[in-house]
């Protein structure tokens, strides 16, 4: 489901990626652990489309984004969703607006999208803040605005980064559950994270380690590297 | 669902954004509105004068004067036959011809009422004359100067005299009306795209991080721009339109006062084509700035 | 360190962010320049206009112009002490006398060039006559025909006419201009304020943030906004100066085009204070502009 | 040097405080515990004027918010420094241009202020970054140059909003050995934190327990309540 090959990526001329390849399967949950500064939010967003492929070559839900032409991101964008480190919610617009959006985009009913959107409001526990404007929201919901939008559309994979930074243990754990039922559905997850607590409590999930910009081996996975 | 079906929700949804970002910023869309209607009220207005002025300028001084003076005692039957010829000159508009009789009566009416000149002693002492009137166009004088040879060379003809101050006049104001019609054009159009690029930035600030979002959830690019294109064109039309309404009401106010005793000046409306043309120009440049401004 | 110290290392340092701000976002200050400099082009070249047309107005038709006419054969002694009466009179401005002489020569003069009247049986039928020029002010007509009532009282005055079409014409086009002014004023400074303001919010819409985060870090009020301020006070003074700039020019132009065979108008330049008040409305404006966009 | 009694604060009809009453001593370090949603960043808010006082009162670093004048605000801030939750990082600026803006606004001259980044940034190991814009850097870092900036000014009180969530465990570690260096010179510590393991790992300092707008005691503290 994704796959990269000797992926490099350099900003100016610090080596944030350095020849890094994996893969994950379809349906396999996997953490990018790494400390700060790794190349983890850089690896997300390269397979994501929104940093260009420098070196390498990566492969996402059927989608080579080597060869992958402007006008197709969107389509690959519909079934890889991201969670954003830093949320990137519209503060001036409720949380249902911002949640909707996903759905919106793509050209969904407005009745259907009501329903998709009540529903994962109910799961995140943010039925409460529906229709208040995400400026005044804490940031711990906050953050969950930003899972639920991932969420709402039903994609192939999630791209998760650093998603509980904000949020209590007990949180961070109820909502790993929701992660889980959503890869018991066969949705391939890829998540970032420093939190050694979830990654403990998810055995399920293999770790890939990123230090430095190498992908190292952890949490005794499969062997990392390899052509798509 | 089928992909006909998406498309057309996708569109009536871009089509509502486009109202949506105007009724979430009322007062920002007024303002340009408002700022795109002095712009277009003011382009509008300096265009009206400007083609007014050029209307009645050649009214009355796109034309040279010739005064052909015949010997005095001559031959007025002769003397009628060379008004027939003159008349047929290539670029004569209007002739005059004025018998010694005549130019004694149009001299005494321009003297004070009531006082009238020894006639018969006047009016033999008069030549007969004609008055030619000959349209200049262009700068080219070299048309009116054959024609004053040519006149000059007519049997019994004493003197012809040209106006030259007048045909100067003529020159003077064609060429300055021309010389500030283009820096002023240009300047206006400047001032209106200005105008409507700084509104629809203005609009698009607030709004980069939605823009951007958007792109990040899946939008295609049409879906993205439109509802910046539709809502810019949308505030600049009706701007232009406010602008444009306001100056007709100036021209109908200014008109009643001009056309009347005793300035008799008439004040035509602005075409309907230029009209047209300044709604459209300030609604291409808003869309083109929308457009511009919600760019990658 | 001593507060004093502080105070004016804070000042320099409030200054140097405006000029910062200014370098910062180039595009943005010279976009907003040169729209400040079109709205003051325009408004200064309306103003110059209007003001130019009022003086010419004023020189050419502020006046009534009264005509008075003797006996023929009157005394002329006895006409010259009445001349000089007239002269003396309140609002009468210039006064020509004509004796029967004079008026026949000024009569050949607008005759074609080589012409002669039979003179003396023309001269003995001219009354002497004086051409009185009345300043006309405001729209009352009221003192004009009680001068009109004095000099027909006059003994040996035979008629009085006053050219009363040229009295309209003046009072028409003063009334017209004053009634033009008024709005046309309006709606400039309007456009020249909307235009700074969106100018200014354009700028600071970028850097809200900013502001928001100097207030939590502990800055004083007035260090958050001098720099807007100063900056969209500098942005202003030089757009204005911009537009005055090139007004001068294109009065330059002009002016020596209009001044000159055969037009000879005077293109007056704009009052240096009126100039200096553009400058200052423009640069309060704005810096009002900035004070407000920067505000909590 | 921070006290409240029966704070309470209400946005609309939702309660997000209720008659909260504690009080920490100069020198202290305090933890402000709860879960998502619980009222501590509006707790910190009210403390640091930028929320107003509904109900009760609050003391900090000597000023009296009941009556504080708006004028007086700024030297409120001076003295009490926050590491927001949401970074508060102006991101077209550089890391040395965001962590020096404290110090420019008080008036201190220039070498000054260049001493004292360099030595905050290599506390942070942050000096690779100084001269980047900080909307290139990693969460981690981001969350760095937050902490820098309030620790700059040398400030009598800091309030840190959940300083830790975007860092790994070893940073967040290192980064609680800094706040405890800055403890042990005096300055009082309010940190608001969802990880227990920074909690765990601080045993100097108390607990204050936020549950849905009530404070319970929790860490074996002294008793809270009672007026400043
Ligand atoms: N556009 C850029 N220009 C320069 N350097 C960049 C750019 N983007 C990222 N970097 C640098 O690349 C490195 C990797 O960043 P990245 O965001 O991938 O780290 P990360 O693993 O997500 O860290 P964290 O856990 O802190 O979020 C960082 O040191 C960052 O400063
Ligand atoms: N301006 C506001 N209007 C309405 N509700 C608000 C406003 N500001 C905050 N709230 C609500 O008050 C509650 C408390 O928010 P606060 O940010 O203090 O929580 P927190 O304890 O910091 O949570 P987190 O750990 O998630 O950051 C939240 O439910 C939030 O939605
Ligand atoms: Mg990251
Ligand atoms: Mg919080």
């Amino acid at each position: 489901m994704i796959s990269a090959v000797h992926l490099s990526h350099a900003f100016g001329g610090h080596k944030a990626l350095q020849a890094v390849s994996f893969r994950v399967h379809k349906g396999e949950f996997a953490f990018l652990t790494g400390r700060s500064g790794a190349g983890k939010t850089t690896l997300l967003r390269i397979l994501h489309g929104q940093l260009p492929l420098q070196a390498g070559k990566a492969r996402i839900a059927g989608y080579d984004l080597a060869s992958l032409r402007r006008g197709r991101l969107p389509l690959l964008r519909r079934d890889v969703a991201v969670v954003f480190q830093d949320f990137k919610i519209l503060p001036d617009r409720t949380v249902a607006e911002n949640v909707r959006l996903p759905l919106e985009v793509c050209g969904l009913p407005d009745g259907q999208i009501a329903r998709r959107v009540d529903s994962v409001l109910a799961v995140l526990e943010l039925e409460r803040a529906a229709n208040l404007p995400c400026a005044v929201l804490s940031g711990g919901e906050q953050q969950r605005v930003a899972i639920a939008r991932a969420m709402v559309a039903g994609p192939k994979v999630i791209l998760a980064d650093e998603p509980t930074g904000n949020l209590d243990r007990d949180m961070a754990l109820r909502l790993m559950d929701v992660f889980k039922q959503f890869h018991a559905h066969g949705v391939t997850i890829l998540m970032a994270t420093h939190n050694h607590d979830i990654v403990a409590a998810t055995p399920q999930a293999r770790v890939l380690n990123l230090e430095a910009g190498f992908l190292g081996q952890a949490g005794g996975a499969c062997p990392a590297g390899g052509a798509a | 669902m089928p992909r006909r079906g998406r498309g057309v929700i996708l569109l009536r949804r871009a089509l509502a954004r486009a109202f949506l970002q105007i009724g979430g910023a009322p007062g920002l869309h007024l303002m340009a509105a408002l700022a795109l209607a002095l712009a277009c009220f003011l382009a509008g207005g300096l265009g009206l004068f400007l083609a007014n002025l050029e209307g009645n300028l050649l009214e009355k001084h796109g034309h040279a004067q010739f005064r052909i003076y015949w010997k005095p005692g001559a031959d007025m039957a002769e003397v009628r036959r060379q008004w027939e010829t003159i008349r047929a000159m290539p670029g004569v508009d209007e002739l005059t011809g004025l018998t010694p009789e005549e130019s004694l009566e149009s001299l005494r009416s321009t003297m004070d009422e009531g006082y009238d000149f020894p006639r018969p002693a006047v009016a033999t002492t008069l030549p007969p004359k004609a008055l030619a009137s000959f349209a200049v166009r262009g700068t080219d004088t070299s048309p009116a100067r054959e024609l004053l040879e040519r006149l000059k060379a007519l049997p019994g003809v004493e003197r012809v005299r040209i106006a030259p101050a007048q045909l100067d006049v003529a020159q003077a104001l064609r060429s300055l009306s021309a010389a500030a019609l283009g820096p002023l054009a240009g300047a206006l159009a400047l001032a209106v795209a200005l105008v409507a690029y700084l509104a629809a930035r203005l609009c698009l600030e607030g709004r980069r991080a939605e823009v951007e979002l958007m792109r990040l959830v899946g939008a295609k690019e049409w879906f993205v721009r439109l509802p910046w294109v539709v809502s810019a064109a949308l505030t600049s039309v009706a701007g232009s339109l406010m602008g444009l309404a306001a100056l007709a009401a100036l021209r109908l106010v200014l008109a009643g006062r001009l056309y009347g005793p005793p300035l008799w000046i008439k004040l035509a409306p602005m075409p309907l084509e230029e009209t047209a043309a300044i709604v459209a120009l300030a609604a291409c440049m808003s869309a083109l700035g929308g457009l511009l401004a919600a760019r990658r």
